[in-house]
């Protein structure tokens, strides 16, 4: 994966200031012609250790800065060391060609799958282009089209989740961003072959769960998922919020992977390498590859009328509430 | 009747009431207005109904039974203050949450119906709401019947519920996908407001969707919107906007609507090769 | 039926003068208290037989210009007689609220159908509207939207076409007319439910077969159906085509009625009043209401597999080929 | 063996041809051109391919089988001119109609094929080309594979048969609407000129759709917008325009066809679910 040159997030200067010691040890061996591999591995040491320092310390807010990180991989990457062969297919033969969703199908080992996934950009160009991940109408609809697709064809689907949020401005609203959403939902509910959808970086809202719907639902261990980007939250709960105070929304959004998981959302948190995916994107990508071809392969036996109502029956036990007596 | 009690709660106390729109401020004579079925006579401004205000103008008299009334509310996330707004939500409106569902006739055609109440909680959906609607909706896939459902909701999800009022949209979703299987009508009528997680699930995915006038109709929160720095305009979150852009099939004014529901249900009862007999309620 | 003044074609000129002399004689009757009833009557039989002299007449341009005729009832004109309900529904949930072509559910005596039709405009402002019944691709959507409910709520389907040609401009070709019309076709050739198709007017081209796909075919005795417009097709044949030209065109086009029974493309010629539709509305409209009835009700009988099959059948048989033996 | 005869006899006498885009006119030496896939290697115009051309460089050498080569046009509307304009295209391409169609294989995989010729009539669609598709597309149902389908058409519909032509629209998109109902992949791949009556039927209906670049793709035909004084842009007829409008899924130049073609194939045929086994042809 070619990322832009690194960016780092404020809480990993530690890690910033061993990988330029290392570089420095690392020229200077090969400059020099001395073996430093003692020094070397030491600071491989107190890098690891700096790595488990920060992990231990990942507040939610943190978690929503690792899950936007720039250098994170997106569905693209994945798709790329995932998918042996992966024909990418546009536009929702209707309106337009929208690339903040991507889709096609691919070889995932010996089977072919359906994969769709949101796709933020990497470059400048790219990020406009892809509209940061938000998605236009014609990107849901590009998705259904993928969706019928794989249903004739008896694709099982594969749905990346990654976006800050839909695209809400006046031509989204103009075109149906809020039909699309509904749309999808349904038709990820009643879907005859089996799905397996991934958060792996910003689970934003009404955008995500259009294509959320899913036999089993994962998360990377540091992807959030919330109904609201806690910045709206915040500017909900607090005028003129200061930086503390979208932090503490963060948390009392429980958005994280780990409160996805006791809140019955999720069934699967996926690891991620040690400070976050963007430290070893192929690592991720190999742990990723495992954990769906692991869920995917028993839905693929089951009888297609059991997998649907199970699927049903998932999202219908979804919520909290208490039943009054008498 | 709960229904009899709670719509005279919602008249005020005086026998004289101030149109809502600002543009308007006519002072109204409160049973007129009642007569009216809350629409202004002057402007035709559409106040706001409470669910059950909306049931009784909808259903046939004495038809409505409810159900799921068993389902409460709890505080998933210990959001802090939750447990308060409930309170003083459940105190001003009688109700216990922000949706009302049950089954009742239309003409004499069994239906069922569920309604978000604009004055709880602005209609937010929760567990409990999304719960109660798809319910709601799987009951009238069961019994073989249309399903009728009305939003007045501004702010969509429940944030307070958080990532599980997210979840709601997918499964009242879900439910109109087996009703749309069953082949049994899903009429949504959209009221003022409509918006965000709930315009983006139910709302949108009824065979015949129905507007009431000037109503706000939505993807965007306009505070979320502010914040996004976005130039949507006020008028793209309209009835007539929405129309006029092929997302709602006709916006029917309140004194027209259960004409409009009575058409719709007889037709769906008349046709010829109709899935399923209907059972009776 | 409220039509604009009465506009008269150039071969209706001997109607014209007739119905002016009778509109004199009724209100010299009227005015001077005097009894011309004989007059009348004697005035009657000419119109009559005026009528069955240009009835005899009408040459297949002249069907044309009577299909194209601007008081000859529109889709909502029969709706309003043929149905005891109806109530139209608007917007194709994806982009526009095209009106060139109208739907809903009707009533049709004790059970109720979906009906969608071309619609033209009857003023200069509502031909804009409607844009003279030439659809974009949303009107077609609409249409499918509205067949898609039919099947699900198990009401039977009429179509009534009356489109110059669908609409071919910059803005139609951006949101995808070909998919639309192609697209409409393919569902319409398998909807579980029966679907009556009528040209009443102009069955033009892609715009008309787009809902023409049905059960059983029928056309009112002057409608026209054609591949092309004898416009376009004396363009292609002849460069600046005279006037004469384009009228011989429309009869190599062989688009009557008359030519799409011989051809196999309808099953049946509903007559039309004398001298056509324009002239009785109302009657127009009765016995269009009897047709449709009448071939609706044994649909209703078949089984549904069976139904599909046939109309499938019937459109595989349309066209004309020699088999060359061994 | 036709396909190879019919390949010779397209490439001209001489060793050299100029290059058909106006805009090149490089001279070209044809060997090197076929070679290339009739592909200019100095501007990357794509020439005009015959149908077996395309059947040659589609599927696996020595696999295509012709079929429903019994069907014979004739002339139901005694259009003047029209037999003996069938009688000139037959010679110039040394084919009977505007369609060839049959089966065979891509990696071994069955397929069945069709594919219009723009040589012959402009690649016009009338019953015998209607029909020839129709039974294409079934015969996929029929042996359970995918169908390829590959249009090069200007002129649509074919004007000398009238309302019957009209009428393959929806023959072929039934057939394709039958396909799909079996689970059957079916590729559309749009080359150079497709329009009108051929681009609002079967080749707006694969599940995937490929076209070549700079094709001129679109709905009305230019002689006709010009007659009814259109404001269409002649960009607004093309492979790029429709890309980018999300009507076609990929635009794939010649010479990496076959090789988006095998993965497609393959992976069709890797589906896990994928309903019926496939059948010997
Ligand atoms: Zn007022
Ligand atoms: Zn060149």
């Amino acid at each position: 994966m070619k990322y832009s040159p690194s960016r780092w997030l404020p809480f990993e200067e530690g890690i910033r200031v061993i990988q330029e010691e290392m570089e420095d040890l690392l020229r200077r061996q090969s400059e020099q012609d001395v073996d430093l591999s003692a020094e070397i591995t030491a600071l491989q040491d107190r890098l690891e250790a700096e790595k488990r320092k920060i992990a231990s310390e990942l507040t939610p807010w943190r978690k929503v800065l690792v899950a936007r990180h720039p250098n994170r991989p997106y569905t693209l990457d994945y798709i790329a060391h995932i998918f042996d062969d992966f024909v990418e297919l546009h536009g929702d033969r209707r309106y337009g060609n929208d690339q903040s969703l991507v889709g096609g199908p691919a070889m995932l080992g010996d089977y072919s799958v359906m994969v769709i996934g949101h796709q933020k950009g990497r470059t400048t160009k790219e990020r406009q282009e892809r509209n940061f991940g938000s998605s236009n109408p014609e990107a849901y609809r590009k998705a259904q089209r993928l969706l019928e697709m794989a249903e004739r064809l008896g694709m099982p689907v594969i749905s990346l989740i990654d976006t800050p949020a839909a695209q809400c401005l006046f031509d989204a609203e103009a075109r149906g961003i809020s039909e699309a959403i509904a749309a999808t939902q349904l038709l990820m509910g009643g879907l005859r072959v089996p799905i397996v959808v991934v958060v792996t970086g910003e689970g934003g809202s009404g955008g995500a769960i259009a294509i959320g719907v899913g036999d089993v639902v994962m998360m990377l261990e540091h992807a959030i998922y919330s109904v609201i980007p806690p910045e709206g939250f915040a500017a909900i709960l607090y005028k003129n919020a200061a930086p503390e105070q979208v932090q503490q929304a963060a948390a009392l959004l429980r958005l994280t992977a780990q409160d996805a998981l006791e809140l019955g959302v999720i069934d699967e948190i996926i690891p991620e390498p040690l400070g976050g995916a963007h430290h070893d994107g192929i690592g991720m990508a190999a742990t990723l590859k495992q954990a769906i071809v692991r869920r995917l392969e028993p839905l693929l036996a089951l009888p297609v009328d059991e997998l649907v109502d199970q699927r049903y029956a998932k999202f219908r036990a979804m919520g909290k509430w208490e039943v009054r007596r008498g | 009747m709960a229904t009899e009690r709670d719509w005279r709660a919602r008249v005020p106390d005086g026998m004289w009431v101030k149109c809502e729109n600002p543009r308007c401020a006519q002072l109204l004579y409160s049973k007129e207005l009642d007569r009216n079925l809350r629409v202004c006579s002057h402007c035709d401004h559409h106040f706001r109904l409470s669910a059950r205000q909306r049931i009784a103008i909808t259903l046939d008299p004495d038809s409505f039974v409810e159900t799921d009334t068993e389902l409460m509310t709890v505080n998933p996330l210990n959001m802090e203050g939750y447990e308060a707004k409930l309170k003083r939500h459940r105190a001003r409106t009688s109700e216990m949450e922000a949706a009302v569902v049950g089954t009742g006739a239309i003409l004499g055609h069994p239906v069922t119906i569920g309604v978000t109440n604009p004055f709880f909680t602005v209609g937010s959906m929760g567990s409990v709401v999304g719960e109660k609607l798809a319910r709601c909706v799987e009951r009238a896939r069961d019994q073989r019947c249309p399903c009728i459902l009305i939003s007045g909701s501004g702010a969509g999800a429940r944030m307070e519920e958080g990532i599980l009022s997210l979840m709601q949209m997918a499964k009242t979703a879900a439910a109109i996908g087996r009703l749309r299987q069953a082949g049994q009508l899903c009429v949504t009528i959209l009221t003022n407001p409509t918006m965000a997680g709930v315009y983006a699930s139910w709302a949108s995915l009824g065979d015949i969707i129905i507007a009431e006038p000037r109503a706000m109709i939505g993807f965007a929160g306009q505070r979320v919107v502010k914040g996004t720095k976005s130039d949507l305009g006020a008028d793209a979150q309209s009835s007539e906007f929405q129309h006029e852009h092929g997302m709602i099939d006709r916006i029917v004014p309140r004194l027209e609507m259960r004409g409009f529901l009575e058409s719709l249900i007889r037709m769906t009862y008349a046709a010829p090769l109709r899935k399923g007999a209907s059972v009776e309620v």
